[in-house]
This record gives C-alpha cells, structure tokens and sequence, in this order.
C-alpha cells in the first residue's frame, strides 16, 4: 500500500493545475458556456503539446502510456478549471474505444485524435431507460459486405463536434451487439446539436438507412470493449466530481468567513460551522472512493467493479449534498450565473446522470449487473 | 372531528373550476408549464391577472371595499387549490399579495385610492425593495439612506434580489432613514417611481440563465414624503404586519400534490422505474400528506381566530424541502432527458425545436430555482431560529 | 372538516391523562419490566371500571361504542404513559376480530373481555418473513364436523397471559385463509412466553396435532375481518407512538434547558436547538399523517390504506429518529434504564417492528398490497 | 500508487491466524459473538488476555522493553483485523489501552515495573475515573476534589460512567489539585486502589439491563502520592498524551467490514429481503469502503511518522456512524426476531432456552448499545467542533 506520487506523476499534477489555472478564466468559461462555444481550437491544440490528449493511450499508439492514476489526476484538474472541451467524450470515451479496436481504425483514428486533429463521439445514451451499455436503439442488418444502420441516440457527448461518431447497433434478427464507426457527414445521418445544462456540447444523432462498408465495423469482443471504456470513464467522472467538489468546499469555506450577517461572520454560527464539516467529510470520503475504485481498477482486484459503482453512485449523492449545502451557504449569490458555485453544482449534476445516475449504479452493487 | 365538507364549499368549488376552464386559454395554461420557479412569465401573468380582475377575483385576501371577494378562508383556499389544480401561472405577488396588504394596513386614504386600483389593473407592476448586498437574513442591517429634504427624500444606496425590477414601473422599499437606536427603528417605508431620475436597474443572471432578479441602484433619487407609508422610521412595523400577512397565507400543500402527481403520473408511463425511486416517491407524498394535514391545522386555528404565529415557519421549512425534493426526483426520474438545456425553447411564447419533451427541458431550471427556496423569504436557518425561539422557548 | 373534539372526547383524553399521570409510576413501571410483569390485575380491572376495555365495542355487545378517534385519544395517553398492560393485544387485535365473530363467539368472549375477565392474543406474526396476513404457517384439516391445526406462530403478544389464541390458518390443500379459536390448555399447545424488548409479553405458540372442533371457526370474510382489525391496530399503534414521540420532545427539550456543559445550558448550542427544532417538526408531521390516518378511515376516503400504511411506516422512520435524537442529546443519561428515555425508545422500536415494519408499510405504497 | 501487499506482510497474516485458529476456543469465541458492547465479559476477556500474554501479543502497541511486540503499525493493523476476523472478544481497553500508555510516557520507573507487568498479566483490572455527573463533555469542568495532607491526597467526589468499576481493583482518574487558573491546569492524574476505604461503587443498569458502568463515590478516600503520574496539576497533559494515542489508534473499517459481511450473509440466508434493505445495505457498504481507505490514507501518513491529528474525529464520527448505521439495518434485516428480550441467555456462557436464533437476540441490545457510541470517548458534536476548529480553521 502507497499513497504518494511518483515523481512524474506529481509533476503532471503540478503542470496541470498550473496551466488551468494561469489559462482557464471563470468569466470567459461563463460566456462560453452560455453561447454554446465548448470547444475553443486553441485551447484544444494545447492539451495536445501538453501531451494529454495522449495520456492514456499505449506508447505503440503514439500515446504515453499513463495509467488510470495519471487520468485520475489530469480529470481531477479539468474538473477543479471547469474545462468545456470534451476531453471526457472525445478523449476517455471514445479514444478509449478506439484503442481497444484493429490497427487500421487506431492508424486512422486513433492517431488524429491523440494530436487534437480528430473529434469523435460515442452514441451510447438512450432517452427514457436504465442505462444499459448492452442495448441500443440502433439496429443494424447485415447487406453483403455492408451493413445498414436505424435508429436514433439521444445525448451523444460531444456530437456537435464529432467528425466520426461511433455507434453501438443491434443486430435486428440476432439483437447481437456491435460497434460501427459512422461519420457524421454520411448520407442518412442527422446531428441535432445542444448544449447540457454544465455547458458541455452534445447532439441528438438520428440514424436513417444509413449504409456503411464492413470496414466501418469494430472487430473484437464489443461487449468488454465498451465496458472497459465505461469503467475508466466513470473513474475520470469521479476524478472530475472530486475537483469539482473540492473546490465547492474550499469556496464556501472562504465565503462563509467573510460574508458577515448580524455582525459576524457567517462561519461564526455553530449551526454552519457543523454544517460544513460534513461537507468536508463528504469531500474526503468520496476522495477515499475514488482513490479506492482507481488503485482496485488498476490492479484488477476482485472487487473493483465494487468500488467503480458505488464511486459513480457517489457523484450523484455526494457531488449533490456538496453543491446544495454550497449554494445555500453562498445564499442569494449561490443562485447566479455570477458565482462559479452554480457551474460546479451543474457539472456535478451532469457527472451524476450521464452513463447511469446514483440509483442505477447503487442498483449494481446489490443486483446481477444487466 | 372529521373531514367533511359542507354543501356550499363543494358548490364553490363547481363554480371555480368552471370559470377557470372558460377562462385559461392555451396559452396561458402554456406559460404555467414552462414556469420553472415562483415567478410566471411577466407579460402573461398580467394578461391573466387581467382575465381575473374583469370578474373581481384577482385579489381574493383584500377587503371587499378595496376589491377583495368577502371570501372566507376555506374559500380562498380552495380557489388557490384550484388555480393550482388548472395549471394557471402564478400570478406575480409583489403588488397584489404584498404591497396591496401594506397599503390597506398602514396606508391613507389618498393612498388607497390611488395605488390599490392600479395594481388589482395591472397598470402598476410592482417591485419589492428589501434586501442589500449586505443585507440578506439580516436585513435590518440595510443601509440605502433616505435623507429629507424639504418634502422630498433624496435615497442612496442599492437594492438587491428585486425580482423582475426591469419590468417594474414602482417598487415599495425598506430604506433608511435614522441610524440612531436599535437597527430597526431607523428604517422607512417608501414607494418609489422607477422612472424617478438617478435608478439603475442591472438584471442579474440566475442558474437558469434567465435575467429574474436584479440589483437597483440610487443615485441621490428623490422620493416624495407623500409617498411614504405609515410614520418616518416605523417602516419595520410595516413590514413585519406584511410578513406575518403573507406567512399565514401561504399554503404549500395543493402545489405539492399537483408536483407529486405529475411526478407519478410521467413514473407511470415510464416502463422502468427502479424501487428505490418509488420508495423515495412514497417518501415525498407520506410527508405532502403530512403537511397538508398539518396545513389544514393551522387554517382550522386561522379559521376559529388563532394566529398560527410560528407555526409558518414549520411550513415553510417543510414546504420549501419539498418543494426541493419533488424538484429533484423529477430530475432523477428523467435522467439525461433532464440534461438538455434550452432555456430559449421554454420561454413562454417560444416556438424553437426542442430535443427532449418539454417536461423535461422544464425539470432542470425548477431543480435549480428550487435551491433557492430554502434561502428567500428567511433562509430556513433564520425559520429554524425563529421556532427555537417562539415555539420552545430557547 | 373540523379538529376540535367533541365534548366526550375531551373528557376521555383528560380522563385518561389524570388517571395515569396518577396510577402509573415510570420507576415501578421500570422494574415490573424487568421481571416481566406485564399484566397487573388491579390495572387491569380499573381499565374495565374506566370503559377503556369496551370503548371501541358496539353498545349492542356491550361495548361503549367508540370510534378511531377515541381510540386515537386514549392510544394517545397510554403511550405516553408507557403502559404494560397488554391493551393493544388484548382490546385492539383480539377484541377486533372478535368484534366481527358470530354472536354465540362474541357473547362467549369479546362479553368477558371487555369486563377484563379473560386474556385473548392473536397468533399473527412468524418469524423470517415480511408480514402477511394472508398467509399462516399454521396449517388446519377438516377432520369431520372437526379441524386439526399443526404449525407455529412467533412474536405472539400477550401468549404469556392468554386463556384463548386466535389463530389464522391455511388449508392443508387448498391454502384457505381460516380463523380458530384455540383454548390455551387445550391438548398439543404449547407456549413458550418471554419478554419483547418493550416489556411487552409474548410467546411462541406450538400447536402439535390440535384438534378443535367446529365451533371454534370463526365464520365470515376471514380476510377482510382481520384486514380491518389490522387497519385498526395500526393506527391505535400509530396513537402509542405520538404519545411516545411527544413526551421524548418534551423531556429532550428539558432535559436541554436543564443541563449545563462549558458553562451554558445544553439549549443554548445553536446545533441542538436546530436539532430540537427538527425533533419538534417530526412529531408535528407524525401527528397531521395521524390525524390523516384516523379521520379518512373514519370516513371511508379512497386513499385511507395509503394514510394508514404511510403513518405505520413513519412510526419507524420518525419514532427512531427522535428516540435516537432524544438520546443524544441526554448523552450517557439517555444510556440508562433509570431514565424513561430508554423506555419510550424501546416501546417505539417494538411499536415499527410488529405488525410489518417500515420498509414493509412503505412498499405498500407503491405497490400491490399482497 | 498502489494497493500491493508486501511479503513479509502475507506471512505476518499467516502467522496471527494460525496462532488464533489454534488459541481461540469455542467458549472465547461464543463470548466474542454474544458481545453486545464495546466490552466484552469481563471473565473471558480477562482469560483470552492470559493467553495472549503466554504468546507475549497481549499489548502490541507498548515498546518492547515494556512487554510489546516491537511490530510495525502495518503489522498491528494486521494483527487488530485477524483478531476481528477471527471473533475473538475485544479486550478491556482501561489497563492495556489507557493506563499503560500514559504510564508508559508519564510513569515513574518505579510506577513503571510495578504496574505494567500486573496490566499485562491482569492481576490489576483497572477503571478509568473520567467523568462526573456534571461533566461530560465538557471534562475539565471536573469538581472531584484531592486535598494534599502528607503524603496522601484526600478525594472527595463522584465519578460516572466507569466501565466496569465493581469489577475492578485499580482506577486511574482525574481529580481536582487546584481551583486556580485555566479548569485544565488544576487537574492531576491518580492511580487509585480501589479497595481503599471509602469507596463505594453502584453500578449503572443500561439499556441492555446489564451493569456495565457504574457511578463510584469517593468519601476521604487517601490515595498516596506516590500514585500520582506526572507532576500535580498537571494531570491534562497526561490525559492529552493518551487521547492523541488512543485516537491514532483506533481503526473501524475491519469491524465494520465484518459486521458488513454477517449482515449479507444473514440476508442471503433470507429470501425475501427487499431492494430497499439492499439499497442501504449497499448504501452503508459503500460508506465502510470509504472509510476503510481514508483509514489506509491516515496509516499512511502516520507511517511516514506525520501526525493525523483532528483527522481522527473524522473516523470517529463516521466509524461510531457506521456501527449505529449497521446494528439498525440488522434490526430491520431480523425484524420481530429481534425483538424476543432475553438479556439472561446470551451472556457469557449462560445456557437457557433461545426463543429467537442467537444472532437475533444479541442484534437488539448491540442496536441499543451503539447509541452510546456517538456520546463516549467525546460526543460526535463535539468531534465535529474539533474538526471545525483544527481542520477549517473556523
């Protein structure tokens, strides 16, 4: 057991939180958000010298190999800065994918996307059911060489970028899963695009007879692909939620020492004093999670899928007392689009119900994962 | 003890319900939907308050002389059942629910005359003065000066929280007229032309994106002395009759229950809701029961002449939780549906394409106003104080 | 609707207040239970002299004619009181359905009842299931004009001192609901009595081949008989656990004015008072889901199982939550059998889990009642 | 970053458990199953606590030179879970746990070599003599009075809440030297035989009907000096020193886990638990999980020989949480069976007729119990007053 950095793992940390923090500005994250903009190119080019958009890819990949230790600490610097550009969707999800497919898709894909020259998406969202990475909307019918896809996904992180979007499909007679890699600009393929409420880009993709050569497919044991990538997805949520939280508790810690009501401080009344030492303590036990869930993935413990879920839970039950007691410390200034209070409470929010809200992953800890 | 009803309530009730079904046009019934905190649409709230007005409803807890109904309290809580019940938009509060009562208790004749018919008209659309920057649970603390001069007072200082000021044409505000003594002894209670020269309204931007609130500022702003009510330095008095005016008034139950039916109702048509999500249902409409029931005592009390004194605060704290907590099921019941964020599409009137159902665009700015419930009105913290205090004696 | 009480009423909630503010002393109550003496003769006798015992009976068997909300105002009083004596056993549950037996059963037994000259318990709870009153691990076969019940009962309040035991059986073959009355000396009986953590009596009842003969079936809508009944003791349970819950606010909160710690008064601690405030919002809410409870079953409502299930429930999820609070906020004192804290703790811990607990009343809510 | 497990630690594992597999006898074990509290039948304890000593692992965390095991504080966690894993009943703390420490840093050599060993082998049973009727959490407030006369002090007072006095032959307690100054500065530390006149002990019935605490009255009850640690009023410093080991000391997660998994085993065995039961089941599962690593997080830091400090009362309060949270689920687990009273059949080695299964009869009083587990050892109100202080800076 060992709970200290590598050297390089700190200096990834260090240079993170240097950089959002000199480069990424509340106010300008604000009007971005409002207007839609979650992908600012400059921006993006230079997460790619940082080197993390290669982070978590193989070095035979071109990418520099970090584990899910490293992305645990990179997210939870993005999380702390609030980043808009889809480094979850377009890095963790679907490079995540993509790098568990053939040669030819990682030559293609893979490779732009590590350099910031690629957007891509993953559809894996559906409206109105339990998350479900084994189901999908789509149907998909096989057609000599080629296969037609139907269907629509709704909440497609990311899709108002994405240049290639990556579809989970069932076969229509078989109901047999598999992973097609269709491009946005395919004849049959509509992108409604919108904003999520924390500001990130996402789209509704409808899928009509949409034809595409066998190429297109992900070739491999689809079903442990995508769970693969989903577990180091929540992992880089719950890394995300912790800065977020983090910081949500460092702000009403200062606010409440200086905001002053019938001659005192705020953090002069007993009553918030406790209150906020549950918050720290909520901030420190789903730290304990999330350090728990990254060290028992990376080992592959027995239990680590344990420790994945009850973590994603956590986001949402956790990540929402934090942001409520937050803004209800922070009073009438809590409420406004002002405060940054707001944008951490909406991008844990969004943690919470993207890939399966608190319930359904507390629902996996005690039932057969379906 | 039981719950009976009496004959002439139900026969109330009949007449209500189909006024509001003649009345409510598409439209406004729209506006009530797409409403995701306590305030409507301003443009169509008037038209509705309007429709009211035209049959002598829109001010039901005033005197009948000043354009009340004579109602008795079952009556005005059943109307308020049913105006909850039809979906009609809330109407906006500030002239009707609180600057009309202020004016009616401590105003003169001339006063009345003048003030109470335009906002039952809607000629005036009112704002309320009260909280500062500095000034939030303690608001005695505020500090926007008022000074005399001659017959006018010439007001600094700055307002915040005034919901929808930028469409208001008079506020009614707490300013400061002497600094001498206890807080609240120096503090006045003016109207205040919006139009005067020296204010500046800035609307301030809420989680939802929309401009509701805002923060005034004066710039030596001249406030004629006729225009003040009740005596220089006794405003406090004012606003205390107007809070416990409003306390007793309020009832959350029938708000809830139309939240909670909903809820169940979009459950149902769901295939797939968890047990966990119904446990936390049944949860909500166990403690909506409750208070309801809890409700009804406290009109039962009102009724027979008690004041329900701190007990307001109980339902308020209780009414405001739940009102947080229905807010936030809804949310977990649609899931990512609830993600999608158009707050252009649900503005009352709007006709942009939405990407998921309406309910669904509308549940995430409710959950986000709803936090803060807890926090106007005097945080639930200050509720809390006040029944520690009032109620078991600490 | 209308909550004021009616001139009778008054009278027999004062009544019954003074009557045991005078008779029942918390410390001889104390040690009564600790030797499991939960059925005093002369206590008993007084309550048949009071009316108590036949107040909810009909005047035709009898009885006093009383409804749910005399029995809500003297329920009411006896949990304030912490009585021993086995009132709900005893009048509520077997009085109630013997209320609804034939006239030659209710002339032989629910007479000498409500003189208090006899001992009555209904064999209704089994271990190791959720509660059910469709279902009995007591089997009968008819036997001729005769019937033979083999099976055990658990949890049977009031075994210790019952003369007779009404016990809900099923077919051996078709799985029929039936209602026997057993004689406690009969042949192939066997009880085996103890204490409840309440100080409640109860006993596990044997029954080995016992044979009854025809006249001890009680004849009608077996089901709904002991439906109503059951109806009818939840909420005389919901009273016991008002009067409880209220007394412990009141202790609490003057136990905290009393005690002094750094200097102050425990009651001058921002926290506490918050928390005593919550106490105090509990048991106002659990007395409106009462008082909902009580007057639309009165009524007939719709929605009355919804009020009753919803209050049973909340006797477990309120009742603890202010017994623990109660404790608490008493601190080591709240630890000892000499104060009455612990007692009423007890008594709301006993009062959730007969009869189908929380988690059980609440998911009658949202689903079937099965 | 990682979770590996050196070597030498598998084989340290190997080594506690064969010795307990071998040691712990059905009769200790029944004792550790039957245990209800945080204190164990004083009998089998105390005979479990011989056999440890023969194999020299009775007080791990003493230096070696004082009869400890010169063990790593991975080591000691190894030992403290196998112990729990095993169901050995706890042992009395007050000797090994309290009084030996502070011997041990504020003891004469003297004082030294004449009470460890008796500590260690369990001729003296010792009491802690903390808190009085009128102070609890707020200790220093203590009026326990010792008067100096010679070569004695002479006490005068009452102290409550002393686990297991009418078992015990020796207190360590704080008593007034000094009405001077800070409360704290006047206080001093004594060793107290228990068999000196004037003493007089009644126990305390708690809510599990077992005397477990007692009040002890002191009535010119002459302790000689020589049993005092440290200097006079100086005795908080000494109380000090222990709390901060006693705090470092303690960890939750492997009883919690334990708990956790008899909890799931008994529910396996059932066949009807509902997916609410399972909700919080895994609700509380998730929280031990937490724990155990912010646990893992304070061990290391305290490996790395840096100080926890206020982070303990973050374990304490979530750790005394969690055995509240646990011990109520397995009440709703066992629901009517648990609440068959037989306080007589489950004590140690008692053999009367069970009308629930064993588990089912212990479950009830270890519920009641674990009420006092947010008020001892310094109250969770005044935990979180600590981390608001030291930790927030409030």
């Amino acid at each position: 057991m060992d709970f200290t950095l590598s050297e390089e793992q700190q200096l990834l940390q260090d240079s993170a939180h240097k950089f959002l923090r000199d480069n990424v500005d509340i106010e300008r994250r604000r009007m971005r958000a409002r207007q839609g903009d979650n992908l600012d190119a400059a921006m993006w080019s230079q997460f790619a010298e940082l080197g993390w958009l290669a982070l978590p890819f193989s070095e035979d990949d071109g990418g520099l190999g970090g584990g899910v230790v490293e992305s645990m600490l990179l997210n939870e610097e993005l999380g702390r800065a609030l980043v808009l550009e889809p480094y979850l969707a377009n890095v963790v999800l679907a490079g995540g994918i993509l790098s568990q497919a053939g040669a030819q898709h990682r030559a293609d894909y893979l490779g732009p996307l590590l350099e910031g020259k690629l957007q891509a998406a993953v559809a894996i969202e559906e409206y109105g059911q339990t998350f479900s990475a084994e189901k999908s909307g789509v149907v998909f019918s096989r057609n000599g060489s080629g296969v037609v896809l139907s269907g629509s996904k709704h909440c497609v992180l990311n899709a108002n970028h994405a240049e290639i979007i990556i579809v989970p499909a069932c076969d229509r007679d078989s109901g047999e899963l598999a992973l097609f890699i269709v491009a946005r600009d395919q004849p049959g393929v509509t992108v409604d695009s919108h904003r999520l409420v924390n500001g990130m880009g996402a789209g509704r993709v409808a899928l009509a007879d949409v034809a595409v050569d066998g190429v297109a497919e992900i070739i491999g044991d689809v079903s442990a692909i995508i769970a693969d990538t989903l577990r180091r997805t929540w992992l880089a949520m719950g890394a995300q939620a912790m800065g977020a939280m983090a910081c949500l508790q460092q702000m009403t810690l200062e606010y409440s020492k200086n905001r002053k009501q019938f001659g005192l401080p705020l953090s002069a009344f007993q009553v918030l004093q406790h209150r906020m030492v549950d918050m720290f303590i909520v901030c420190e036990q789903f730290r304990s999670l999330l350090l728990a869930a990254t060290l028992k993935y990376q080992e592959g413990h027995a239990d680590a899928d344990f420790a994945i879920h009850a973590m994603k839970a956590r986001i949402g039950i956790s990540g929402r007392k934090v942001a409520h007691e937050a803004v209800q410390l922070h009073g009438g200034m809590g409420m406004t689009d002002e405060m940054a209070v707001g944008h951490y409470f909406k991008h844990l929010v969004a943690l919470d119900l993207l890939l399966g809200n608190a319930d359904q992953h507390q629902a996996r800890l005690y039932r057969p994962i379906g | 003890m039981d719950l009976k009803t009496p004959p002439e309530e139900i026969l109330f009730r009949d007449e209500v319900r189909s006024f509001l079904a003649d009345s409510l046009t598409e439209e406004i019934c729209s506006a009530g939907r797409r409403t995701t905190s306590v305030f409507a649409d301003p443009a169509i709230a008037m038209q509705w308050q309007g429709i009211l007005h035209r049959k002598g409803w829109a001010a039901p807890h005033w005197p009948k002389e000043y354009g009340g109904t004579g109602w008795s309290v079952s009556q005005r809580a059943i109307f308020a059942e049913e105006l909850i019940h039809a979906e009609a938009p809330p109407l906006i509060p500030m002239g009707l629910q609180m600057c009309g009562p202020c004016l009616i208790g401590y105003g003169t004749q001339e006063q009345k005359d003048y003030y109470l018919p335009r906002i039952l008209n809607g000629e005036h659309f009112w704002c309320q003065g009260y909280s500062e920057p500095g000034s939030g649970s303690d608001l005695a603390s505020l500090k926007t000066m008022a000074v005399s001069d001659g017959d006018d007072y010439i007001v600094n200082g700055t307002k915040i929280w005034t919901t929808y000021a930028h469409h208001a044409n008079y506020m009614f505000a707490l300013v400061r007229t002497s600094k001498e003594g206890k807080p609240q002894s120096g503090i006045t209670f003016l109207l205040i032309d919006m139009n005067t020269p020296g204010i500046k309204v800035d609307p301030i931007i809420g989680l939802d994106e929309i401009p509701e609130q805002c923060q005034v500022f004066f710039d030596d702003v001249r406030v004629p002395k006729k225009n003040r009510i009740g005596d220089e330095n006794d405003g406090w008095s004012v606003a205390k009759y107007l809070l416990m005016f409003e306390r007793g008034g309020i009832e959350y139950g029938p708000g809830l229950r139309v939240r909670m039916a909903r809820l169940k109702q979009l459950a149902e048509a769901r295939g797939d809701v968890s047990d966990i999500l119904r446990h936390k249902m049944a949860d909500c409409e166990t403690e909506i029961l409750s208070l309801e029931f809890t409700e009804k005592r406290i009109k039962s009390a009102l009724s027979s002449g008690q004041n329900p004194g701190a007990l307001a605060s109980m339902t308020k704290i209780l009414g405001t939780e739940l009102q947080q907590r229905t807010s936030e099921l809804m949310v977990e019941l649609l899931g990512i549906e609830a993600l999608v964020w158009q707050p252009d599409a649900i503005e009352a009137g709007a006709n942009v394409p939405m990407y998921a159902p309406e309910h669904s665009l509308v549940a995430m700015p409710s959950y986000l106003n709803a936090r803060a419930c807890s926090i106007y009105g005097g945080s639930n913290e200050i509720q809390r104080g006040i029944i520690a205090k009032a109620v078991l004696g600490l």
